[in-house]
């Protein structure tokens, strides 16, 4: 048995141990390697600078708790930035647990940051209803929303509410999505496109490439993409948070994982190599 | 107490999940995976129930007296016939009823989308790549033309191209798949480590 | 008369139900020549249950975690048909993995007609349709026990799946199978490509089922689909001719405006 | 009656959607259908836990496989249900409650995948054809790239990450959409004029 066989054949679990060595390690005693930042998260950088002194930001939340390590830095980041510019934050989910993972991480920034919900930024909790309900939100957006807020209180008792009635009031329009069908592409069809609403979205490295071509065309304005793309934004904001502090031991993994396809694949040729002169068939890989 | 018994709770299930690969699939991971399952459909009702159909019902239904909303919550419930199995075909109406709009708006706002994909794909053949932009988009169209037989030169190499595109395309979505992964294992050690253990830097 | 910029939508619209409604009615009254060209991964289907033949080893096939309602579902089922087939021609034994419970008794029932049509009614093996758990890990760990407890030969994955994707095409690799893999499902077509020998990419499943049953249906959208396909060839070519004679904002504001 | 019924629902409110957005006609009616669409919708919330209760009640009376966690999860169900129903989703017990399950759960649940995926990295991911090597070779680029030691080691991988995600991605992900959305419109037609009846699977 030749050594690629022998780690070949190796129980699983060795590898395991391996990788959370790996990972575990930089988390632990961090090696501070620069991170430059993406054309992608810059555009998004700006896009929120650009949003007039005071303006409103309508946030949708439509990941779950599987993604949160992406994806909550990324909107905990955004309200550092639009806080600290005095913008106001409208954000409701339309995935059932969007709404739960984000009320404490939200609510948290706000108090830090002296800020009042309910002006200063509100929690409309779960709408149903997909892109119709997207639809329903520039129609009217109290009926979309149901008229209350994620605890029951009456829109019209929010300050932050009074003369939103419509998507088309809001100043930007901010997809955090982990779902597919991508919710983001169903806010460009019924709402940014038709009714020319600019738009930027936050998401995961998986769903990142096949995003892209909806940034290509100008029609995302800026796009976050999975906790690199919050570690670029922690860092253009100078807030450097959890999605930094990882990228590190990000960066072990992926060679890691790299250095494993390899090693394999030499090991399938050195194999391949010795059995060349043995008769054909039978072998298995 | 509340908060240091939830970085406990959180630890648990976190590494009673790892069992199941770390260990094998045993008793602790399915508990762990049974509590997820009763939590996460109890949650999608009390959402539901408190965040849209309690205040429409109280808005619109009682207070303004929309009573035609009453018919819409009724085709709702027909849903529930399914699980009797003699009635169960009524459970089609509300189901034919939400395809019907799915398809109308798949048809009226779908091809917004589609023709400013397309124009957005003239692009000036005066830069090298947008020459190689173009090639990709039309080579990967072509590549995916099933009526059309792959016998002369052109369509050869049109789709032999469209698959190298596709192919260098997935290499990117293979590599954004790996880093999501590793990123949420990252998150659960950065969890362990930091908010748990607390051996590592905040 | 339309709706702002709706103008070219409808007109959209309309060319495409026309086109659907002229090609199946081409194709149900068998007027139509359309050949659907073969998908090179249904070659290695054949070749891979030859080779299990061969070792005398079982073939898998895994139908992904789609319901009724997903077209990829119904695609698959298309091929397994096909693939009972000639797992009952060549005596091969067949294990086919349901990672859903509603979706169980229809393809237990697709595999047993396989056999019945090949009149090898009485070699269809009930036990070998197999199904599971329904929790998402439940299943997939069984899966990949099962794999190397029967030592799978040739492993066909057709259809939506998710996560489970890797873990199946690891699991079939380490037991020395060959694999052919097939989904629409964009982010796990890598997964096949990397482990498979042989992968069906997007949408070729749904061309592949309709190569395989000549269904009017499916082929008369095939066809469509390529005319539509054929259309937006030509307006991204005279979108891109006109763009670098620096004349394409006419077209570009028809197109987005009209 | 069990065929044409559901078809004239789904004929009926496709074709007046339909006419009414692209000649912009009649606004109320298609808001009004828009509010029908998410109210029915919103009811079936229960539709999980019938399923869910149904299926594990089964489980525990046949004593089959795990029956006493089916026990556990209809204890968990029902309960928090209750609580959230009469408290409210944003109580501090049913949020807590929440933060200390639901949310270290499902962010564990996927990350098993990492393990995964670092032994298929040795075992699976094999160049065997010329695909897969192209495929492998723009990943690894992309690993490199998008990882801060990439560019450390060489700062020509963030800028073919930058090419490949741009350029040669956007194309063929552009592409796939065009054949994605064509697919839809088909669909769509083929639901529209009754070819495609999605939903009589249901209750045969």
């Amino acid at each position: 048995m030749s050594i690629w066989e022998k780690l070949s054949s190796l129980d699983r679990r060795y590898y395991y141990v391996v990788l959370i060595l790996v990972v575990a390690l930089p988390i632990i005693k961090p090696w501070g390697l620069p991170i430059r930042v993406g054309s992608t998260t810059e555009d998004f950088w700006k896009t929120v600078e650009a949003v007039p002194e005071g303006g409103t930001i309508a946030l949708a939340i439509d990941y779950r708790s599987d993604c949160i390590v992406e994806l909550n830095p990324q909107v905990v980041t955004l309200f550092r930035q639009a806080f600290a510019r005095n913008l106001k934050i409208i954000m409701w989910s339309n995935v059932d647990e969007g709404a739960n993972v984000t009320e404490p991480i939200t609510r948290a920034v706000g108090n830090e940051m002296g800020k009042t919900y309910g002006v200063d930024w509100v929690n409309l909790g779960y709408k149903p209803g997909g892109e119709v309900t997207m639809k329903k939100m520039v129609d009217n957006f109290w009926e979309g929303a149901a008229y209350v807020d994620m605890q029951g209180t009456p829109l019209q008792d929010l300050p932050i509410m009074q003369g939103f009635s419509s998507l088309r009031d809001a100043d930007l329009l901010i997809d955090m999505m982990a779902v597919v069908p991508s919710p983001a592409q169903n806010y460009l069809k019924m709402v940014s496109i038709p009714y020319g609403i600019p738009m930027a979205i936050g998401t995961t490295a998986i769903q990142a490439p096949t995003e892209m071509p909806f940034y290509s065309s100008g029609q995302y304005k800026g796009m976050l993409a999975g906790l690199r793309g919050a570690a670029e934004y922690e860092f253009l904001t100078r807030n450097p948070g959890s999605a930094m502090m990882g990228m590190d031991a990000q960066s072990a993994a992926h060679i890691l994982v790299i250095v494993l396809i390899a090693l394999g694949n030499i090991g399938h040729m050195m194999d391949k190599k010795k059995r060349a002169g043995a008769p054909v068939g039978g072998g298995s890989k | 107490m509340s908060a240091t018994l939830q970085i406990w709770l959180s630890a648990f299930f976190t590494i009673a999940i790892y069992t199941l690969v770390l260990y094998k699939d045993n008793k602790v991971f399915r508990f762990a995976e049974t509590v997820m399952i009763g939590i996460t459909a109890a949650n999608g009702i009390v959402v539901t129930y408190h965040n849209y159909i309690r205040p429409v019902v109280a808005v619109d239904i009682v207070q303004q007296g929309k009573y035609l909303q009453l018919i819409p919550i009724l085709i709702g419930l027909l849903m529930y016939t399914r699980f009797v199995r003699s009635i169960a075909w009524v459970s089609r109406i509300p189901m034919g009823f939400w395809v019907g709009v799915g398809a109308a708006y798949i048809l009226t706002r779908n091809p917004g989308v589609f023709i400013s994909q397309i124009t957005a794909s003239f692009l000036a053949l005066n830069k090298l790549n947008n020459v190689v932009f173009v090639v990709g988009v039309i080579s990967v169209v072509v590549y995916f033309y099933f009526t059309v037989p792959i016998r002369s030169a052109p369509m050869k190499g049109m789709t032999t191209l469209g698959k190298a595109f596709l192919l260098v395309s997935f290499g990117a979505t293979f590599a954004s798949t790996v880093m999501s992964r590793i990123s949420l294992l990252l998150g659960r050690l950065q969890f362990l480590l930091q908010d748990w253990l607390r051996i590592a830097g905040v | 008369m339309f709706a702002d910029g709706m103008g070219v939508d409808f007109l959209l619209i309309a060319f495409l139900m026309v086109a659907v409604g002229y090609a199946l009615e081409r194709t149900k009254k068998g007027l139509a020549k359309w050949q659907i060209r073969k998908i090179p991964g249904l070659d290695a289907i054949e070749e891979g249950i030859g080779r299990a033949t061969e070792m005398d080893r079982p073939v898998f096939y895994l139908p992904g975690s789609g319901g009724f309602s997903d077209p990829q579902l119904l695609a698959s089922m298309a091929v397994l048909s096909e693939v009972a087939k000639v797992t009952a021609r060549y005596d091969t034994r067949l294990i086919v993995c349901v990672p859903m419970s509603s979706v169980y008794p229809v393809i237990e029932e697709v595999v047993r007609q396989a056999y019945v049509s090949e009149g090898k009614a009485e070699r269809f093996r009930a036990e070998d349709v197999r199904w599971f758990s329904d929790h998402y890990f439940g299943y997939a760990i069984a899966i990949i026990g099962l794999m190397f407890k029967e030592k799978v030969a040739t492993n066909i994955m057709i259809g939506t799946f998710a996560f489970d994707a890797l873990m199946y095409a690891e699991a079939a690799n380490q037991a020395g199978a060959i694999q052919v893999g097939g989904t629409a499902a964009t982010t796990q077509i890598p997964f096949f490509v990397a482990a498979c020998d042989y992968a069906l990419i997007g949408e070729e499943i749904y061309a592949a089922a309709a190569y395989l049953t000549k269904d009017p249906v499916r082929v008369a959208t095939i066809v469509a689909e390529d005319w539509a396909k054929f259309l937006v060839t030509g307006l991204v070519v005279l979108g891109v001719l006109l763009q670098t004679a620096g004349k394409a904002d006419g077209l570009r504001n028809f197109l987005n405006q009209w | 009656m069990k065929k044409t019924l559901p078809f004239i629902l789904t004929f009926v409110s496709a074709l007046t959607i339909t006419v009414c957005v692209f000649f912009d006609l009649a606004p109320a009616l298609v808001e009004e259908i828009d509010k029908w669409f998410i109210l029915s919708g919103a009811v079936v919330c229960c539709i999980g836990l019938v399923n869910l209760t149904t299926v594990h009640a089964r489980n525990i009376k046949r004593r089959g496989r795990d029956w006493d966690l089916s026990y556990v999860l209809l204890f968990i169900t029902f309960a928090y249900l209750v609580l959230g129903i009469v408290a409210g989703p944003t109580h501090p017990l049913y949020a807590w409650i929440f933060d200390s399950t639901a949310v270290p759960l499902g962010a564990t649940f996927y990350s098993v995948l990492s393990f995964y995926i670092v032994s298929a990295a040795y075992r699976a991911f094999r160049a065997k054809t010329r695909d897969a090597a192209i495929l492998l070779v723009s990943g690894i680029i992309v690993l490199l790239g998008n990882a801060p030691i990439g560019e450390v080691i060489y700062p020509g991988f963030g800028t073919a990450t930058k090419w490949i995600m741009d350029i040669a991605n956007t194309a063929a992900m552009r592409a796939v959409i065009f054949g994605a959305t064509i697919g839809s419109f088909i669909t769509a037609i083929r639901v529209f004029l009754g070819i495609d009846r999605p939903y009589t699977a249901a209750g045969e």
